[in-house]
């Protein structure tokens, strides 16, 4: 099957920016995007686990976005401003879809 | 004295106290017991909508006397105000910096809805009535703290960002809208309305808090287990005294504008009571640079099985005894 | 013309109504008060098992009249036809192109379990009662209207696949089996069951179904937040007037089989209501080019609070009114 | 015998026992009906809360009588020994390798609190008492068979890892910890705490039951469907075999330390139901080589079945024939 | 330690998509696949977030599968018919797997 | 933006068995990780999904640890030996990470 080049981003963040982040995506004409929920994690902040929360402030979700590689820079400030004070990792993998024109 | 310590060990020996001390024990002991995210969620909606419906019910039974204005006027100057008393504290007793005091002390200015709930069990209990607005009063309270938190921090450096869209997040926050709008539907569907759904807001609601509490000992017993660090001898100290300063200027203000006892009790259960919902979120997004697992455990591991377990009493009794003595 | 008024203002006011009304104003203002998927998930598997359960036993109760038959079958053919007459008003009315209109079609011959639970309530504070087979006549009726949505849709072209496996997935829907399934529970066991579950089904009933109503509300305000585009007047004016079609179709079969008066309300209700969770999960697999912002905001979004809210003291109004003057 | 085949179909058409049918059907059927895990888990946590709660205030009320201690040493030793019984029924009937026998084996020496939730209501129903502190002996039972099953398989070759993590996680497992503390929570505050929460923790008891058995009802069944080549006659067998033997033995244990007829029955439960929860989860950690299709299908999907239905009435039948008959 | 070269397929479909995607796949003789849950997201046809569903009809989920890059063809076709007509990602990655007896 | 190298390492494992990896993740100096829950799935072991479960006995969890590629090794090493006698599954991509201080 024909197959295009892409970008898969990942970016684990906090729970309370996760609207800002969508927001900035949005701004950065980003198409789509998948929230992922997470249970639990650990980082230089310490561990967490999603069962030892009150209210989502200390949870996190991990928004993945495929994205054509030329629109990759882009992306990726929008989502550094939002990101760039919090916690959270950004991580990016070349990836092949089905279907380009939804890109 | 008798009756405070009779009370206190009575209350102690609740099934709600003792449900939390449950959570508690099995988090430090590291047990893999725990409820499910959706679970606590939807028994804390539980509780706020019962509570809030409950409130205006009774408001729409008694009506409502001269003090609501005070009432909410007093709350709205207690959570604005009583950051600055927090912050100042802090700075004596503990080395933190500006940001976390201010972010600890945000916590403070705001209220737990929970150890007001279990206030309002103890009433109760008591057989003591209270004025059904404080939960509005309550609901008052949850926001202005975080704002003074704000101007703490940006007065020091520039670094709060407060803009409308976080302005909007906290004052439409959840836990809010469902507290204020269950009071209202509680108001407008009054006595006859509490007759519909009393067999579920009413009855099983001492049960469901036991749950509830049961989760909170889980969540502050993993804070505890895990931010140990945090609590030195100054932090401490600042989790025990502030909720006494701030029941107390809550005691001033309650007879100031003239509550009964049940509510003079409640204003001080308010003012002594810290955050741990809906402050933390605002913190999160306005001050990442604050450490959450500093305000976390001085308000839900300190200060709130303070409240729950020693606290109230004392509360009650000071009251009681000011109040006797007039 | 009083009385319906009253009744319509009595209902506009009941806690069931202002939490569905917190609800969407809370969706609409973007709080970020939320239900737990589990738990709305949690919620409705109560209501289904309650309003089954009490269903059956009050069969087991009252005996099976000569009208059941007659009801079953009056319910598979409003749910199989109402379609067609949908599908006519939505090509009158609206700019539907044929696979998006006969979606909607098949979701106003299904029915909204919820409505229904709603309209029980009413029927209940205005002491009517009605006949308990009802809920067996709500499970008939949810599927054949998904059929005739597909018939209509490959009459036109021939794109709507019908394979086993969706029809199975249709009958053997979960809503569709607990409700039957805590029907015939109900029946098995009678009287002695209900007495035995009934203060954790009868009791707590309109408690949690203001919880639900409360999620509902949320759910149909975000809906509607997002595709106001989709509500043009010839939308609007569909999502009021078809219901209105139903319930007199309904009133129609309803006096035609016999049935009490609460046993036409409800009939009428049934006919008037649309579904929400059986057909689109149906219509995304069967018709996925058909867009859901349309059906979802017509049947949630206007046509369920339309029935919640003036509809209901409407059916029960006019139902009164012809059965007063036979 | 009339009034034991009375009593086993009185138990066969009760809302609990339907409710489980019900699950199974739905499951078998291939409907999507489901409970959310997040709902399953909260009714476990309230079942257990409950149980426990309400055996700590039975004790409190009836007293501690001589009998305390010797049930929790019969109830340990019961469960240490059952799996050794189970091993050999198991050798003999199937043709399962030692780890797999072993890992079942140590099911049917814990126990299931399900089963005996069903047994106290059916004790309830038929007006027998039974000691409060029964529920402890079944916190007891839950782990010691977890190490005979271990010690099965390190016998034959050295691949079982006991380590003192695995130690803690089984004796600290939430479930225990959540009935042993309930159960203390209840025996502080006696009669008046029970009170306080009755609305919560007893009315609504036998309907949560209900729901809960309908998921239940749902698993055993997507077992049952998925690993059906895991019952041959052998198996089967051992499955309807093994709580029997168990029950017969629990009979032997509760006269000889002198419980009443409740406790008797409730006793030979305890050992004739086998674990779905804490041994599955202990034994992925410790025997991962052994199939969890072969232990959950013959635990949940034949030996919970069997005892719901006709093993409870069938034990109350024979302790009341043997007691009434000394 | 030694590594075996793969395909990660991450297939994002509506839920009542599932068990048709994942009978498809069993069909092609895919040996395994993981399913992750989905809160929400964004894309052509709209933003959704899974709090504000009733019922399944809107839910999303993410099927992932880990498979020998010579099976790989056969897995697209088998899970494109299914997807085909329906809103849905699919995007593949290179990757590496421990005991490759297993895909 | 400033990108640097890195593993992305996902180890699909049985829930009663997470804590035993993150703690043998935490000895092998992984500086950090997230655990995201599945729903279910299906493998030589055959399928499950997760409302189909009674407590945690069955569920699976999927471990995401993003790395420098120099530390891999270690990482492997640690959760296979935790892995080994269980069913899971073990997967590393290469990606690309902002702000690589962090790992
Ligand atoms: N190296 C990593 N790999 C995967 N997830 C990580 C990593 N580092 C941090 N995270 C996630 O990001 C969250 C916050 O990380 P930190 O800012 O380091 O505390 C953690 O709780 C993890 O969920
Ligand atoms: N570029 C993308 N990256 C990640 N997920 C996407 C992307 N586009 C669509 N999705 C997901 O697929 C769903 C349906 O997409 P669509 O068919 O474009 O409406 C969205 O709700 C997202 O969850
Ligand atoms: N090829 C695969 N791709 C993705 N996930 C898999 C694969 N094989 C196994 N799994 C996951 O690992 C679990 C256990 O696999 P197994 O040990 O093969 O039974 C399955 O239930 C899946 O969740
Ligand atoms: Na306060
Ligand atoms: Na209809
Ligand atoms: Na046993």
């Amino acid at each position: 099957m024909q197959m295009h080049n892409a970008k898969r981003v990942e970016i684990t963040i906090e729970a309370p920016m996760e609207r800002r982040l969508t927001e900035a995506l949005e701004h950065a004409d980003v198409k789509g995007y998948t929230i992922l929920p997470i249970v639990g994690g650990s980082g230089r902040s310490g561990k967490w686990s999603r069962e030892g929360q009150i209210g989502r402030a200390g949870g996190m979700v991990q928004v993945v976005c495929i994205i054509r590689p030329e629109r990759l820079e882009a992306l990726l400030e929008a989502a550094f401003t939002v990101v760039e004070r919090h916690i959270g990792v950004v991580c990016v993998t070349d990836c092949e879809v089905l279907r380009a024109e939804r890109f | 004295m008798d009756g405070i310590l009779a009370l206190a060990a009575d209350n102690l020996i609740s099934p709600i106290i003792l449900s939390f001390a449950l959570g508690l024990f099995a988090a430090l002991a590291r047990s893999d017991l725990s409820v499910p995210e959706a679970a606590a969620k939807a028994l804390s909606i539980y509780l706020l909508f019962a509570i809030g419906f409950k409130g205006g019910a009774s408001v729409a039974d008694h009506g409502i006397d001269t003090t609501l204005a005070l009432s909410l006027a007093a709350g709205f100057v207690l959570s604005a105000t009583l950051p600055f008393l927090a912050f100042f504290l802090l700075k004596i007793l503990t080395k933190l910096d500006t940001i976390n005091a201010a972010a600890v002390a945000g916590h403070y200015g705001s209220i737990s809805i929970v150890t007001f709930v279990a206030g309002t069990s103890v009433l109760q209990d008591a057989g003591i009535t209270s004025e059904g607005y404080m939960v509005a009063v309550a609901a008052v309270m949850e926001a202005p703290a975080i704002l003074s938190a704000l101007w703490l921090v940006s007065r020091g450096k520039g670094g709060a960002a407060m803009d409308s869209q976080l302005m909007r997040e906290i004052l439409l926050n959840g836990s809010i809208v469902l507290l204020v709008g269950s009071f209202f539907i509680g108001v407008i569907t009054g006595a006859e309305g509490l007759a519909r759904i009393e067999s579920f807001i009413v009855a099983p609601f001492q049960g469901v808090l036991c749950l509830f509490l049961l989760d909170m000992g889980l969540v502050a017993g993993n804070g505890l287990r895990k931010s140990r660090k945090v609590l030195n001898l100054g932090a401490l100290a600042f989790g025990i005294l502030m909720p006494l300063c701030g029941a107390v200027i809550g005691l001033g203000a309650g007879l100031a504008i003239g509550l009964s006892l049940g509510g003079v009790v409640l204003m001080m259960i308010l003012a002594a009571s810290a955050s741990y919902i809906a402050v933390p979120a605002a913190m999160r997004v306005a001050l990442p640079e604050a450490d959450p697992a500093v305000y976390l455990t001085l308000s839900l591991g300190v200060t709130f099985p303070f409240n729950l377990t020693i606290g109230i009493p004392i509360y009650l009794a000071l009251a009681t005894a000011v109040m006797g003595a007039m």
